[in-house]
C-alpha cells in the first residue's frame, strides 16, 4: 500500500479517515478486491480509488455514475462503487446523480463533501453554505443549499445515509451497509477540508452530528429528517427501503451470439416492418 | 428499364408507411431497388415525400430525373412534383388517392389499408401480377394489395412501365441497420445513447436485435452519460457503441478525449444532419468530418472510417470493433440521414459470425499501461483474475496511477501517438471506379459513393471517361493509400455533400494532394445522379 | 546583469507567496522581472517551484540557465535544483529557511512572516538597500523584509548578485489578469464560469475587477451552464465571455455551434493545459489549437487569437469583443499555463478607455436576419423598441423562424460563411522580429513568443542570423499576412509546445506554407530560452 | 398572427391549447410584448415562442434555463420565460433545473409534459410511466418516474403548479400567477400528446385532474401533495412562499465604465496581493 506521503492530500484532510475506513472495510466484504470497480471524478476527493486496493476508472470531472452505470450494466458480477466529492457528484455531475437513482441499480455512491470544491482552490460547491465568502463569491454565496439527502429520497433512492469522518466506526457500518445493500445507496460523507473550508472544521461538525436509532421506513418523516441542518445536524441511514425493486445488469459478458441466432434475429426482425 | 416513382404528402398521411411497404414487398420479389426519403421536423402536416427506384438492375443512388409516377396525398404534390413528370408518367392525383382512401375505408373498414392499395397499384404499374403481387404482401394484406390491382385496371396503368425482376433473393436494408448489424457482427453487445435524429434508427435497431441476442441497450439521460456508459461497459469487458448526431456528439468531446487518454476501445457513430446547431435535424450533410477529425481536447490517435454501401457498412462497422480493440482507441463511423434513410438491397453475401474480443489472463503484476516493445499495453478487464485494472484520466504512469514525471509524461505520450503508425499499415484501401486510364478522377467519400459512381458511369457511357475514387477510411490518410491510382497526373475532382469542401482539405493537410475543382451541395438534400452528371459534364467540358 | 532565483518547496510551504511578495515589491522598486511557477495538481505537499529572472532590461521569458540563487523549502530541492546552480552561486539550504522561519516565529508571532523576511534576503542579494525595500514592502511587512537584510548580512549575502532597477514605473501582470482586464476594456460586462485551471485566474480577476465596476460574474453548474448564459447575456445586451480549460471547452462545443447558427457575438478563452482529458491540469501545452479550430458541429466561421505578450494580450482581448459584436461569431483567445501563470511588467502605455456596444434601434418591422447586400445582419437587443429579437438555432428565415426552404437555408450558409471574407480583411499581421535579411525564420504561436525571441537574439548575437515570426492571430491565415516576409525564400522552422504541430499542419493547409523543421516540446512544461537556443543552434548547424 | 396551418403541431395537440392560453394572456400582463423574453430548447414543445409575438432564443435541446439565466441576470427589467418540455427540461436539462432553481431569479419555467420525447417519434421521457412499452423500450420503461413537482418543491422553489392543458381557464390562472410571482416559478402542464401518447390522453388526464383551493406554503405538506399521482392528480398551485427571497439581476445594460473607474480599480487591486 501507498506510504501516506505518496497521498496527495492535506496533512489533517478528513479524506484520510474515509481512506482508512475504506482500506479496512472492504478486505471484510464478501468480495475479493478483483471484484469491487470504483469508479471516480476529478477533485480531491476523486483520487481516493488509487489509494485503494481495488480496480479504477478514475474518469472525468462530474461522470463517475455513468461509468458506474454503464460497468453494472455490462457485469452485474462486479461490485461497483461509485466515488466523489460534492462539486463532482452534485454539480457537474448533478443530472446523473438525479437520473442514476432512477435506473434502480445496485451500485453505491460515495461522497467526500466537504461543502467546497477544493481541488480548484475553494470555491462554493452545491453545498457550500449561502453567504459563504471565497475568490469567486467575494460577497458572499447566494444559491439556496443543495441537500443531496432529501434529493435523493425525493428521486427515489432506497438506501440514503450520511455519515461523518470524524467517526470511523459509525461510518465503517454506514459504508458497509450501503455497500451491501441491494439497490442505489448513497452515502454522503461530511469530510472537513483543512485547507478551505474553515467554517465546517471536524470541531463544527462534532458539536452537532446526532446519530440517529434507525432509518425511517416513509419516505415523508426521512425528507424531514433529510432537512434538518445547523444546530442538529443526523448522521447514520436516514432513510431505507428494502423492498425496494433492484433491476439486475444484462447477463451477456462473455456470451456471444452465433451466425445463426444473428441470421434467425434478422430474418425475423429484419424483413418486417418497422 | 427502371421506374421512379414518388409518394408525396403531409407527415403522418401515410407516404411513409407505403415507402416501407413497397421496397418489403418488391425485396420478396425479388426486385432490385433504391428508396429514400425527404421529411420535415414534424410529425403531423408540412410536405414529405418518399422516391423509389425500381430497376432491372442494381441502382443504389437516387437518380434524379424526371418522375414516372407521382403519388399526390396532399395538394401541394401537384404544385412541387408534379411539374417534373415525364411526359406521359402517371399522375396519381389527390382525388385519386383520397378515392382510394375512401374505397379502402369502406371495403375494409380501416383508412390504414390505403397504403397498401397505393402499393398494389404501384406493383402493377411495374407489371407484376396480382396473385405474386398477394401473395408477397404483409401479412393480412394480401386483399388490400388485389385491391391496388383494380384501381390500376380500372385507370388504365397495368403494365404501364414494366420493370422485370432480376435481383434473386437478397436482403434489404437501409444505411443505420447496416450500421447496427455490422457493429453486433463486431462483437459489439453494448449501446447506450439518447435520441437524435438521423441516429435514432440505430439505436432502434440494435434494439431490435437485442429482443434475440445478448446485447443490451441503455437509454441515457443525456449524450454525455450515453458516452460514458459506452466507456464503462468497454472497459468492464463489452465491446460498446455510441451513436449520435453533430450536436449529440458535440456533447461527447470531453470523453472521446477520455477513451484517448484512458485507451479505452470504443466506437462512435456519428449521423451527420445539417448544422450549425439545431440545423436541418431531418436533412443531409456532410459536415462534421472536420469537426470528428479533431473531436475531444488534447492529441491521441484516432480512426475514421465512412462507409459509401451497404456492404461496405457492415464490413466496416463490424472491423471497427477489431482494430478500436487491438489499438485501444476510439474508431468512428461517420455517416449521414440520406444514407440512414436509404434503403437498398444488398447483392453480395454478409458474412454473419460474431467476432469477440480477447480475454487475456494476467496475474497480480499486471499493469494496464505497461510500457511494452510493440507499443501496446496488455488489454484485460476487471475481475478475471487477480489482476486490478486502473484507468485514469490525468496522466499515469504503467500502473494507472496519477503521475507528473516529465519523462512518463513523454513516453505516455509516445505510446499514444506511436500506434498510429501501427495501424496506419493496415489502413483500408480507397475503392476505385471506372476507366483506370481516364484522365480525371473524381474524389469522394462515405455516403456519396454510389451516386458518383453511377454519374461517372454515364458520363463514360457518353464518352468522357471518369474514374471514380471513393475513401471508405477517411482517416488517417497514408501516401500507400492513393499511391496506386496515380492522382497525380489527373485532373482531380473532389464532390462533397458540405459547404467548407473539408475532406480536399484533409487530402491537402494530410497528403499534400491538392484538388482542381470542388463540387459542393449544402441544401440539406444529396446529390441526385442526374444533378451530378449535369455539374461534372460542365467541369468537365 | 541579471539575477535568476528559484524558490522550491511543497504546496502550501510559502514559496508561491514569497514569489507574489517579492514579484509585488520588486514592481514597486522600478525593476524588470520574470516570474513563473510550477506546481502540482495537489494543496499541500509534493513539489512545486516559483522561478524570478531579476534583470536591469526587459526580461519576458523563462531563462533557463543555471541559478544564481537557490531558495530550497523542502528536503526535494537539494535533489532536484541544486545541481543546476551555478559555480558560486547561493544556496540557501533547508536548515537557512528553517531557521529563518524559527526566527520569524519568535520575533514576529507567524510563521508566515518568513516569506517576507526571504523576500527581504532576495532584495538583498541584488543590491536593494534595506530602506527602500521596507519602503516598498507590503503593508505591515516592513519589519519582516528588514529581518531579511539581517540573514543576508550573516551569511554574507548583500549585494552578491547586483541588479539595478531601470524599468520606471510599470504595472505587472500575469497573462490571465491581462486576458481579464482586456476583455473589460473591449466592454465584456459578463462572465459565467466553472473553475478550472489554468483558467480559474481569469475568473478571479474578472471578479476582483467587478467589485468595483459594473460587470457581473456568475458561477455556473457546469461548463454547458456557463456558455449557455454568456450567450443568453450577450443576446440580452451585455458583451459576454466564458473562460475554461480544454476539458471545460469541450462541454461547450455544441454552445459553439449554437452561437454560430445564431450568429450571437461571444468571446471564449481556453487556457490549455496538457491532455487528453485530466491531462497534467496544472502545466502546460499548446495543444488545443486544432480542437478550437474545428469546434462545434456544422460549419461558421471564427476568429482565433493567440497572444504571446502581455500587451498583445490585452490588444487582442480587447479587440475580440470588437470583431465579435461586427461579425456576429465567436472569437476565441487561445493562452495556456505557461502564460498565465506567468507574471511580467509591461513596458508599453495601456489605453485604459473601455469599448461598448452599439446599441441601434429598429422599428417592427426588424429581421433579425435580414440578408443585407454587406453580408451582415443588423445585431439589437430586446426591448429597447418595438423591434422583437428572435433567435434560432435551427435553419431560419430572416425572421428568425424555423425553415426548411432550401434555397433560405443556402442563402443563410452563404451568408454565415462570407463574413468570413470581411474578417479576412482586417486581419492582425504577424509580428516579425529580429534580422529581415536572416536565411532562417522561426514561426511561432501564442505564448512561446517571447522565448523564441530571446532565443533567436542570442542566436544573431552568436554569428547565427534568425528571424522570428509570430502569430497572434492563429486563425483565419491569409496569404496577405505573410507576404510582407518573404518567408517562401527562407529555412522555416517552427516552434510549437504540443507532440502534433499542429500550427504548422494549419500553415499547411490554410496557406499552403510547409516548414522544414519542426521543434516540439510536450512533456507540461514550457521551453526555456537556453533550450530553445541550444535546439535550435542545433539544427541551423 | 401564424395561421394553424403554419404550426408544426399535430392537430390535436395539447400544445395548441396552452399556445391559446398564452396568445390571451400575454397582452393582458402588464408587460409590453417588447419586454417579454421566452428562451427554449429543442423538441415539439420548444417550438412555442415561434408562435408567439414575444422575444425568444430558441436554443438548444435541455438548455433554455442557463440562456434563461444570462438574459435575466444582464437584463432584470425583462420578463424571462423559459419555455420547453419534459424531455428538454427534466432530461438532457436535469442539471440547470435543479442548479436554476438554486440562483433564486425571477424566471418562469413552462414545461409541456407530455410524457414522452414526442419530437424524436415517442421514447421514453423522464416524467414517462413505468412500463410504457416504446421504440427503445420494447421490455417497457424500467426507470422510476421523475417527479418534476416533487424535486421543485425540495430543491426550494417557492411557486410550484401544476396545469392541464384541458383547462385552459385554471391554466390561464396558473400561468398569469407563475409570471407575476417574484422568484423562480415552476408551472407543469399535463399536455397530452394525440400522437405518441397513448396512455395519457385529454379523457385519461380528465377523469383524474381534481383542482387544489389554495396552496400549501409548508413545504412537507406540498411534497405529500406533489407525490399524489394516480387515480387523483392534483392540479393547481401546490406550493407557494411569498416570502421567499428573490435575488435581482445585476443593473450594468448600458453602465459602461469609465477609463479613470478602471484606473481607480486596477490600482487598488492589481497592485494587492491576491
Ligand atoms: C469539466 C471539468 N470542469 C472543471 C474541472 C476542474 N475541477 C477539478 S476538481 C474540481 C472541483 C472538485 O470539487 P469536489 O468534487 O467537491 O472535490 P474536492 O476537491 O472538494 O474533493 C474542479 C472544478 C475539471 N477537471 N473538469
Ligand atoms: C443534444 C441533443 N440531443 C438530442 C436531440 C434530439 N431531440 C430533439 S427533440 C427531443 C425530445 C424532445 O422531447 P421533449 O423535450 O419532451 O419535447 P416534446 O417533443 O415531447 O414536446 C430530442 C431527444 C437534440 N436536438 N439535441
Ligand atoms: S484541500 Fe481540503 S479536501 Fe483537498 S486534500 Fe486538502 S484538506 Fe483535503
Ligand atoms: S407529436 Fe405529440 S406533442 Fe408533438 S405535435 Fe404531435 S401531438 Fe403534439
Ligand atoms: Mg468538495
Ligand atoms: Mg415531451
Amino acid at each position: 500500500m501507498e506510504a501516506k506521503s505518496d497521498i496527495a492530500w492535506c496533512p489533517g484532510c478528513g479524506n484520510f479517515a474515509i481512506r482508512d475506513v475504506l482500506e479496512k472495510l472492504l478486505p471484510e466484504l464478501p468480495v475479493p478486491a478483483n471484484r469491487i470497480v470504483f469508479t471516480s471524478g476529478i477533485g480531491q476527493a476523486a483520487k481516493m480509488p488509487h489509494y485503494l486496493k481495488v480496480n479504477y476508472f478514475n474518469g472525468l470531472h462530474g461522470r463517475s455514475l455513468p461509468l458506474a452505470v454503464g460497468i453494472k450494466l455490462a457485469r452485474p458480477d462486479l461490485t461497483v462503487i461509485a466515488y466523489s466529492g460534492d462539486g463532482c457528484m452534485y454539480g457537474e455531475g448533478g443530472n446523473h446523480f438525479i437520473h442514476t437513482i432512477r435506473r434502480q441499480l445496485d451500485i453505491t455512491i460515495l461522497v467526500s463533501d466537504n461543502q467546497v470544491y477544493a481541488l480548484t482552490k475553494g470555491q462554493s460547491s452545491p453545498t457550500t453554505d449561502p453567504g459563504a465568502i471565497n475568490s469567486l463569491s467575494p460577497g458572499g454565496n447566494r444559491n439556496l443549499p443543495f441537500n443531496p439527502v432529501a434529493l435523493a429520497i425525493a428521486m427515489g433512492a432506497p438506501f440514503v445515509a450520511r455519515g461523518f469522518a470524524g467517526d470511523k466506526e459509525h461510518l465503517t457500518e454506514l459504508i458497509r451497509q450501503a455497500i451491501l445493500f441491494r439497490g442505489t445507496a448513497l452515502v454522503d460523507i461530511l469530510q472537513p477540508c483543512v485547507s478551505f473550508n474553515k467554517v465546517n472544521t471536524y470541531q463544527w461538525y462534532r458539536q452537532r452530528v446526532v446519530k440517529l436509532a434507525k432509518p425511517a421506513t416513509d419516505r415523508s418523516a426521512a425528507l424531514q429528517t433529510a432537512e434538518r441542518w445547523g444546530e442538529q445536524i443526523p448522521i447514520g441511514v436516514i432513510y431505507q427501503d428494502d423492498a425496494a425493486e433492484c433491476r439486475a445488469g444484462a447477463e451477456i459478458f462473455r456470451r456471444g451470439a452465433t451466425a445463426e441466432e444473428v441470421a434467425c434475429q434478422i430474418d425475423m426482425k429484419c424483413v418486417m416492418m418497422r | 428499364m427502371e421506374m421512379n416513382v414518388i409518394i408525396a404528402g403531409e407527415a403522418g398521411q401515410g407516404a411513409f408507411s407505403v415507402e416501407m411497404e413497397l421496397t418489403e414487398t418488391l425485396s420478396r420479389l425479388n426486385y432490385h431497388f433504391f428508396a429514400t426519403k425527404n421529411y420535415m421536423s414534424r410529425i403531423r402536416g408540412g410536405h414529405n415525400y418518399h422516391i423509389v427506384r425500381i430497376a432491372d438492375h442494381p441502382v443504389h443512388a437516387l437518380s434524379g430525373g424526371i418522375w414516372d409516377m407521382v403519388v399526390a396525398l396532399d395538394g401541394e404534390t401537384e404544385r412541387r412534383h408534379r411539374p417534373d413528370l415525364r411526359e406521359g408518367g402517371i399522375y396519381l392525383s389527390r382525388e385519386m388517392t383520397a378515392a382510394v382512401a375512401e374505397t379502402a375505408k369502406e371495403a375494409f373498414g380501416t383508412v390504414a389499408a390505403s397504403n397498401s392499395v397505393l402499393v398494389g397499384i404501384i406493383l402493377a404499374v411495374i407489371g407484376v401480377s396480382a396473385e405474386k403481387s398477394a401473395e408477397a404482401a404483409e401479412p393480412g394484406r394480401a386483399e388490400y394489395v388485389r385491391k391496388g390491382f383494380e384501381f390500376a385496371a380500372k385507370w388504365k396503368l397495368t403494365a404501364a412501365v414494366p420493370v422485370s425482376a432480376a435481383a434473386g433473393v437478397h436482403r434489404k436494408f437501409d444505411g443505420n441497420q447496416a450500421l447496427a448489424l455490422g457493429a453486433v457482427l463486431g462483437g459489439c453487445q453494448f449501446v447506450a445513447g439518447y435520441p437524435m435524429t438521423p441516429a435514432t434508427s440505430i439505436l432502434d435497431y440494435f434494439v431490435t436485435l437485442a429482443q434475440g441476442l445478448p446485447l443490451h441497450f441503455e437509454q441515457a439521460e443525456d449524450e454525455i452519460a450515453a458516452i460514458n456508459m459506452v466507456l464503462g461497459a468497454s472497459y468492464a469487458g463489452l465491446r460498446a457503441m455510441a451513436a449520435t448526431a453533430g450536436g449529440g456528439f458535440a456533447l461527447m468531446q470531453e470523453a472521446v478525449s477520455l477513451a484517448g487518454m484512458t485507451e479505452t476501445p470504443v466506437v462512435i457513430a456519428v449521423a451527420q444532419r445539417p448544422g450549425p446547431a439545431t440545423g436541418l435535424p431531418t436533412r443531409t450533410e456532410q459536415a462534421d468530418l472536420a469537426f470528428v477529425l479533431n473531436a475531444g481536447h488534447g492529441e491521441f490517435p484516432r480512426i475514421i472510417f465512412a462507409p459509401g454501401s451497404i456492404g461496405e457498412m457492415i464490413a466496416l462497422s463490424r472491423k471497427s470493433f477489431a482494430l478500436a480493440d487491438r489499438y485501444q482507441i476510439p474508431v468512428f463511423i461517420l455517416t449521414d440521414q440520406y444514407f440512414a434513410d436509404s434503403v437498398q438491397i444488398v447483392e453480395e453475401e454478409i458474412p454473419l459470425q460474431v467476432d469477440s474480443r480477447q480475454y487475456p489472463e494476467f496475474d497480480g503484476t499486471y499493469l494496464r499501461y505497461r510500457l511494452t516493445d510493440e507499443g501496446i499495453s496488455p488489454l484485460t478487464f476487471p475481475g478475471l483474475t487477480a489482476a486490478l485494472v486502473k484507468l485514469d484520466s490525468d496522466e499515469h504512469d504503467e500502473e494507472g496511477k496519477i503521475t507528473e514525471d516529465r519523462r512518463m509524461r513523454v513516453r505516455m505520450v509516445d505510446k499514444r501517438r506511436g500506434k498510429r503508425a501501427l495501424f496506419e499499415k493496415e489502413a483500408v484501401m480507397p475503392t476505385f471506379h471506372g476507366d483506370p486510364g481516364a484522365g480525371m478522377v473524381v474524389l469522394c467519400w462515405g455516403s456519396t459513393k454510389l451516386i458518383v459512381q453511377e454519374a461517372a458511369e454515364r458520363l463514360t457511357a457518353q464518352g468522357t471517361p471518369v474514374g471514380v475514387l471513393h475513401f471508405g477510411q477517411v482517416y488517417p490518410l497514408t501516401r500507400e493509400m492513393i499511391a496506386p491510382f496515380g492522382l497525380e497526373g489527373k485532373k482531380r475532382i473532389c464532390v462533397e455533400n458540405n459547404a467548407g469542401g473539408q475532406f480536399s482539405r484533409l487530402l491537402k493537410s494530410e497528403l499534400d494532394l491538392g484538388v482542381d475543382r470542388l463540387v459542393l451541395k449544402y441544401d440539406g438534400e444529396s446529390f441526385t445522379v442526374d444533378e451530378l452528371t449535369r455539374t461534372l459534364k460542365g467541369l468537365l467540358a
